[in-house]
């Protein structure tokens, strides 16, 4: 971090937004520390690899989808593109490509779409959920072009080290939010914040706002199908249908964690909270040893839980 | 001149226009897809779509999204045959009992966006999967062939040729039209959608509105759910996947703002039947899964294109 | 003894049964047949506890239950696979734990697993087309009917039967469909395509509810039924009687469940089982059909009717 | 003045939307050194024309000069390098993010690429300071009151450093003491060389600090000229383009009818244990500086916001609404002051905000009565002068134009108490008396009217008695011919009465 951003006004700013989400922080340190509970392992090298492991493809699409809320968009493409990103993993890296091409063509397509997809929402003005729709199709059908059952090859070393019993995959996505973190220090980054709250203003501020929404379709394309290549690390293969229930998650994390449909509204680190909640409650409901259906009914329950129980109390403090 | 520039910004004219166009050049290129009984069949198909698109129309218009409509549908189409009581000839208690448990859990699904201040995407979310939860311990059990008689006759008849189901969504469509621009609770809608402040401000209650609104939304799952049901003759888990996202799609194709407070019913109608007929030109063209899935994406984007320019934020 | 087993563990056992999707009814049926042999194992003294999770069709959440297996040391995992080859590294890593691993019915790329159990989906494309193929002369023209893209089982089965069209240079495939493994859908599909194609010879279908949607199309849309491959599920058994369809069906018979539990338990006793068990298809004809319809009453309406099972079938499989 | 060259100008400019001509070849050059008004009535098209100048949006016909050069293809960044600022009248700023980030954004301080926060901090310090705002950088926009918000816009735009800064309506949210802030900051600003254009309803404001004029009416520049040697009056008549009457109508003469509202111990939001008192045919209105407690006040009687009292009577019923919809059928109405949020369903049409809160009484059989509902709604907006076709949306009318619908959908309610937050902001002169005199006539029909207001004349002239809140208490009551503007701005500044500086909204 450079000098500036440890200055007082940039330090005050972060704070005040973990305001808002001190109800989230509680509910899901609640969960990890019953975790710990149920699952003393969880605290060792290992456990606490395989554990972030799990959680880290959520992680990075939820930080995706996360992205383009803020800018006022959306995306129904995630799974497909995380798919994808397995799918160009798996088949690229078997071969002469090897590892360092394979990770090239990976966030090639990523940044590709990604930027495609921005640049029909922005420059013709469709609307991004419909767009995303369509494209979700087209870039299934890339996939399974390329890969048409489960298959492929990917490397065993990459595969022990992205996902063996070294925490890596948590590293990276401290490094990961690091970057988000500079990148929202910097003008374009803000941006995004600005032209998702009030597009008008920023227009009028001198905010290049379809520039801002492509580069956001970008990066987020990026993350997707970062996430599809670590998948693939993690399975050791690839798998043209994998990614398909990430979409829906993603969202479901992103609102979790407090970012708005309209824009503008939320934090990243609000919607990485609202992911690690959402994975750590898959373990903690094994660990309790629930059947399928109270498994079922518990997550209803634990998702509406962790957004009106800080609200509820959130007005009820305002209140008196 | 000024009669034609009209009908190019009525985007749920367009649509139409566009679901058309699409019908003329498939009748005219593709054998059999033009015939009478085809068109028919994709009417019919298009109006389960469509009536799970009601209540979703109206969702979206106050500016949220039920995300329970799936779950609410293959609720109402497993439950159906259980509740159905044997000592009821029309088969009408049974609908009406099923019904009644769609309108709860939309009730439940407003109460918790309005009381519990839920964001709707979330608490349908939650709901969705509470019912799957639900339906884990009511599948595999004993009969789901429906015998219900009202049911089957909604399902299988053709009255004048028509069959029970379009005619359904005549009526629907009738009501919701009715609902949307000629009732108060419409306008009201559409103003919390626009803006929840201001409506609230000039006496728009939000809670009763939200209320009626997931009611509502809940009501035409199940409705569409027992359609389902009479088409299939049975119900089974999952019967009403499906339906989710192809009722969204068909709300936005039809120019509804996801963002609310702007559209109509209007639009979802050919966006119901624009997405079935894509559907079944992909289905008869020999391609392989991977060109399908693209060829489809292709079209959808191609007509939004055409019909579903947004206005300048 | 068996792969993975080290002897190390001792009777009573817990076994995870890690479901990829507990909704379906064919789920629902396998786990009713886990359930009543865990129930004759406790009977026995050899199992004290069943752990079951449902991964809601998420392959992701699937590594992070058999991850959570692992954490909690059961002694056995009874696994579908939600992918073919993304759960290959988390299975191999319970394996190197010494945890007995039985893979059925979807199955791993990993060999380092005690025991798979399947029929042979190869096998199950290939008698379809050969029966079709003699229903017809080998002259007509047909349409085939597959599960969704992008997954192995649908891919296997499809795969099995090109060798027996290729032979038959007189059957002409019109064209395929790809749906979820569901009536609706499938009879959707099925009626459009009649529409297009007036002149329909026979129905490669390889799937039961797919068979069931395909004779439903016909029956509304007042076309004469053709002759249809598919598997036991009760509705389109039924529908068979009573339209008196020309008609031939395998299983992939639900008590694999029961035999992937009971494999487990012998492998942990010592006894060295099979690295495959390959469980042979039954096949449902004109000649068989009123038995399979007789019992029909014990299954659910949408369920499957799946052939009886006994303990000594399941010595049988075992003496391979 | 100078008689340097213009920095910025338009050149016989023609736009129009939809077909709908609004400026017919308008001229304007704005020199350094000079504060040059811009006046017009509403809709006459003023904010048009300095989006235009700013690069929102391109001219139809005609070009924009800047330095004496034409430029082509004018964007909002392209003009703001060339050193343009405009205060916007609708804020331009994001809710979500920061003070300083706000006032910064398009012009982020940088180093390696990043934003150089300290040296934003030290810049924001720097313009905040001039505007008096004292409130933590750090925070985000939204918590903050709309005037304040106001001040924000205005040191965003002097954050630039401008050559040329163009203020659309920048005192109509402000108080009296932010006003005056500005207009030193403008001073200043002028006599440094840069050139302004200010855009205000207030003529006592463009009287103060302007020097030159440029009327705008029906489409075309009706006054190019120095403001030297016009009085108040002279400036009106420039305006509106004949002789005008006086702004405030007659007060009430004779009593105040029987009691309306009649509250003890009412708190809501920051407003502790007040007394009100209201009769029919009285305005009373609520003053103080920005954010005492004002707008709670409003709400909580209103029934938007929670509210107790330790004895309520209403029009005969007692207790306070609990929600907006029992207050409505109490015969309670609110006008907010933040009409684009608070008071308009924007995208949607004058006739559907219009009808809004009448829906269910035109009903008929559960349907809408259309023939009865295009009667109304033609029927208010011939009575409010609402002008041109009720389909169209809200958003594109004029600001004065959205006040009036805003004002005209409770009409049809008759209501009996009328809650009004700063009905005048952002009115042309006309307008204002327009609504004065509307006002004057619910009284007389019985109603009471309530009004806050930031406009001390309107409180001085308009009404017949005067409660100034502070901290949210009831700091004095005022009436008859105790109200004055210095007794109204001693009490709100906590000065004994008649010992206040009695400033004038701009000095
Ligand atoms: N103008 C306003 N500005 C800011 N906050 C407001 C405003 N009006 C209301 N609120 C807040 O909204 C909250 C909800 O108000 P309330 O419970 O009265 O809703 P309501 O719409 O009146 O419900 P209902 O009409 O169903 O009774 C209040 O607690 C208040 O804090
Ligand atoms: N985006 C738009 N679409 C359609 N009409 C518009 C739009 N913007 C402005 N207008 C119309 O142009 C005219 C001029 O509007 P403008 O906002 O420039 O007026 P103004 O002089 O600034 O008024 P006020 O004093 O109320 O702010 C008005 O009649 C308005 O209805
Ligand atoms: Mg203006
Ligand atoms: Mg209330």
């Amino acid at each position: 971090m450079t000098q500036a951003s440890s200055s007082g006004l940039y330090g005050a700013i972060q704070r005040r937004r973990n305001r808002g989400l001190v109800g989230l922080y509680l509910v899901v340190g609640a969960f990890l520390l019953l975790y710990a509970v149920l699952f003393p392992g969880i605290l060792t090298i290992g456990g606490f690899s395989k554990f972030t492991q799990n959680w880290f493809p959520l992680a990075l699409v939820t930080m995706a989808q996360a992205l383009l809320m803020l800018n006022g968009g959306i995306t129904l493409a995630i799974g497909p593109l995380v798919s994808l990103g397995a799918v160009i993993a798996a088949t690229t890296m078997g071969s002469a490509f090897g590892v360092p091409g394979g990770i090239l063509a990976v966030i090639a397509a990523g940044l590709g779409i990604g930027a495609a997809t921005g640049a029909i929402v922005a420059l013709l003005r469709l609307p991004a959920i419909i767009v995303t729709l369509a494209g979700s199709f087209i870039i299934t059908g890339v996939a399974l072009i390329l890969l048409p059952r489960p298959g492929g090859f990917v490397p065993g070393w990459l595969s022990t080290l992205l996902a063996g019993h070294t925490p890596v995959a948590f590293l990276l996505l401290l490094v990961i939010l690091a970057l988000w973190k500079i990148f929202l220090a910097t003008p374009l980054g803000l941006a995004i914040y600005a032209a998702g709250d009030n597009p008008v203003g920023a227009f009028r501020s001198g905010v290049p706002i379809e520039r801002v929404k492509i580069v956001s379709f970008a990066l987020s394309g990026v993350l997707a199908a970062l996430a599809g290549l670590f998948v693939a690390a993690q399975t050791g293969s690839g798998d043209p249908i994998i990614g398909a229930p990430f979409t829906l998650n993603s969202i479901a994390a992103a609102v979790l964690g407090g970012v708005g449909f309209l824009g503008g509204k939320g934090t990243m680190r609000g919607a990485v909270c609202g992911s690690l909640l959402l994975s750590v409650m898959i373990n903690v409901m094994f660990f309790l040893g629930f059947p399928p259906v109270a498994q079922y009914v518990a997550q209803g329950l634990i998702i509406v839980g962790a957004v009106a129980v800080p609200a509820r109390l959130a007005l009820w403090r305002a209140a008196r | 001149m000024t009669r034609v520039k009209a009908i190019l910004r009525n985007p749920p004219l367009l649509t139409f226009l566009l679901v058309a166009l699409v019908w003329l050049v498939a009748g005219l290129s593709l054998r059999g897809f033009g015939a009478y009984g085809h068109l028919r069949y994709l009417l019919e198909i298009a109006a389960v779509i469509g009536i799970a698109a009601a209540g979703q129309t109206l969702v979206v218009l106050m500016g949220g999204i039920d995300l329970s409509v799936g779950a609410v549908i293959t609720v109402t189409a497993i439950l159906l045959p259980l509740l159905s009581p044997a000592w009821d000839p029309t088969g009408l208690v049974g609908v009406a009992l099923v019904l009644t448990i769609a309108i709860g859990i939309g009730l439940l699904n407003g109460a918790g966006a309005t009381f519990l201040k839920v964001p709707p995407i979330i608490m349908t979310l939650a709901m969705a999967t509470f019912l799957q939860g639900m339906l884990v311990l009511v599948a595999g059990g004993s009969a789901v062939t429906v015998q219900n008689p009202a049911v089957l006759l909604l399902g299988q008849s053709r009255p004048l040729g028509v069959p029970a189901g379009v005619v359904l969504w005549v009526l629907v469509s009738a009501g919701m039209l009715l609902l949307i621009h000629r009732m108060p609770i419409g306008a009201r809608f559409l103003a919390l959608g626009a803006n929840p402040l201001a409506a609230r401000l000039s006496g728009v209650s939000t809670t009763r509105n939200t209320l009626i609104l997931y009611a509502l939304s809940g009501f035409f799952a199940g409705l569409a759910g027992l359609l389902l049901l009479g088409m299939n003759r049975q119900g089974y888990v999952g019967i009403g996947d499906p339906y989710l996202l192809t009722s969204i799609a068909a709300v936005v194709l039809g120019g509804t703002s996801i963002l609310g407070g702007r559209g109509t019913y209007a639009g979802t109608i050919p966006g119901a039947i624009l997405l079935v007929t894509t559907t079944a030109l992909i289905t008869v063209v020999n391609a392989s899964p991977g060109w399908r899935s693209i060829m489809f994406g292709t079209l959808i984007l191609a007509l939004l294109m055409i019909s579903g320019r947004e206005a300048r934020r | 003894a068996s792969t993975c087993v080290k002897g190390d563990r001792k009777a009573p056992y817990t076994i995870g049964w890690a479901n990829i999707y507990s909704v379906p009814t064919w789920m629902k049926q396998t786990e009713g047949t886990i359930t009543a042999e865990v129930d004759e194992l406790k009977k026995a003294g050899l199992v004290k506890d069943l752990m079951i999770t449902d991964a809601q069709g998420n392959a992701q959440t699937q590594i992070q239950h058999i991850q959570s297996m692992i954490d909690a040391n059961v002694d056995a995992i009874v696994v579908i696979a939600g992918s073919s080859n993304a759960l290959d590294r988390v299975i191999s890593d319970a394996c190197d734990k010494g945890i007995a691993i039985v893979n059925f019915d979807s199955l791993v790329n990993t060999d380092k697993v005690t025991a798979k159990i399947n029929t042979d989906s190869s096998e199950w494309g290939g008698e379809a087309a050969k029966w079709l193929v003699n229903q017809l002369g080998g002259k007509g023209k047909i349409i085939v009917m597959n599960g969704p893209a992008g997954i192995s089982v649908s891919d296997d089965r499809r795969k099995g039967a090109q060798p027996v069209l290729d032979a038959n240079k007189g059957i002409e495939i019109i064209t395929e469909t790809n749906t979820e493994y569901n009536v609706a859908p499938a009879q959707e599909a099925m009626t459009s395509l009649l529409f297009a194609n007036q002149e329909i010879d026979g129905v490669l279908s390889l799937g039961g509810a797919l068979s069931a949607g395909s004779v439903l199309a016909f029956d509304r849309q007042g076309r004469e039924q053709v002759p249809i491959t598919g598997e036991n599920a009760r509705q389109f058994l039924e529908l068979w009687k009573e339209k008196g369809l020309k008609g031939w069906a395998t299983m992939q018979p639900n008590w694999l469940g029961a035999l992937s539990v009971y494999t487990a338990v012998q492998a942990l006793e010592g006894k060295t089982v099979p690295a495959f068990i390959k469980v042979p298809l039954p096949v449902i004809d004109d000649s068989s059909i009123d038995s399979y319809l007789a019992r029909a009453d014990k299954f659910p309406a949408d369920g499957y009717i799946y052939s009886d099972y006994d303990k000594a079938l399941f010595d049988k499989l075992l003496a391979q | 003045m100078t008689d340097a060259g213009p920095l910025l100008e338009a050149r016989r400019v023609f736009k129009g939307f939809f077909g709908n001509p609004v400026l017919k070849g308008v001229d304007i050059a704005l020199r350094p050194g000079r504060v040059h008004a811009l006046l017009g009535e509403n809709g006459a098209g003023k904010s048009t024309l300095i989006n235009l100048l700013s690069g929102a949006l391109a001219p139809d016909e005609g070009l924009i000069a800047i330095d004496g050069r034409p430029v082509s293809r004018l964007s909002p960044a392209t003009a703001r390098a060339a050193g343009i600022a405009v205060v916007q009248q609708e804020l331009s700023l994001a809710g979500e993010l920061s003070i300083a980030e706000n006032i910064g954004l398009g012009a982020y301080p940088r180093r390696f690429g990043l934003i150089d926060y300290a040296a934003l901090a030290r810049g924001v310090r720097e313009v905040c300071d001039l505007v008096g705002l004292t409130e933590p950088l750090d925070m985000p926009v939204a918590d903050l009151a709309l005037g304040r918000r106001q001040m924000v816009e205005i040191a965003k735009a002097l954050f630039r450093k401008p050559r040329v800064l163009i203020l659309d309506e920048p005192t109509s949210s402000l108080s009296a003491h932010e006003a005056g802030v500005l207009g030193r900051v403008i001073a200043t600003l002028r006599d440094r060389g840069v050139a302004i254009l200010y855009i205000s309803h207030r003529l006592n404001e463009v009287q103060a600090l302007c020097s030159h004029v440029t009327v705008l009416k029906d489409g075309g520049v009706t006054a190019d000229r120095s403001l030297a040697g016009i009085d108040g009056e002279g400036l009106v008549r420039l305006m509106v383009g004949r002789e005008t009457g006086e702004l405030f109508p007659p007060r009430r003469q004779g009593q105040a009818g029987g009691m309306r509202l009649d509250i003890e111990g009412f708190s809501a939001g920051l407003v502790r244990h007040a007394r009100l008192v209201g009769r029919a045919g009285e305005i009373v209105g609520i003053g103080g500086l920005v954010g005492q407690g004002q707008e709670d006040l409003l709400l909580g009687l209103y029934g938007a916001i929670p509210a107790r009292a330790d004895r309520a009577e209403i029009d005969g019923r007692s207790g306070l609404p609990a929600n907006v919809a029992a207050a409505n059928a109490a015969g309670m109405v609110y006008v907010p002051a933040d009409r684009k949020h608070e008071g308009l369903v924007l995208p949607h049409s004058i006739a559907s905000n219009i009808l809004l809160p009448s829906l269910g009484r035109l009903a008929r059989g559960g349907l809408r009565d259309r023939r009865a509902e295009a009667g109304l709604v033609a029927d208010l907006a011939r009575q409010l002068m609402i002008k041109g076709d009720v389909a169209r949306p809200v958003q594109a009318l004029s600001g004065g134009n959205q006040q009036k619908v805003a004002l005209a959908k409770w009409l049809p309610l008759d209501p009996g108490v009328l809650l009004l937050n700063d009905p005048t902001r952002g009115v042309d002169i006309e307008t204002k008396r327009e609504i004065y005199l509307m006002l004057r006539r619910f009284a007389a029909e019985g109603r009471l009217v309530i009004l806050a207001s930031s406009d001390t004349p309107e409180l001085v002239n308009l009404c017949d008695r005067v409660l100034v809140l502070r901290e949210g208490q009831v700091a004095a009551e005022l009436s008859g011919p105790s109200i004055t503007e210095a007794a109204i701005v001693g009490a709100a500044m906590g000065v004994e009465q008649g010992a206040g500086p009695g400033r004038r909204a701009v000095q």
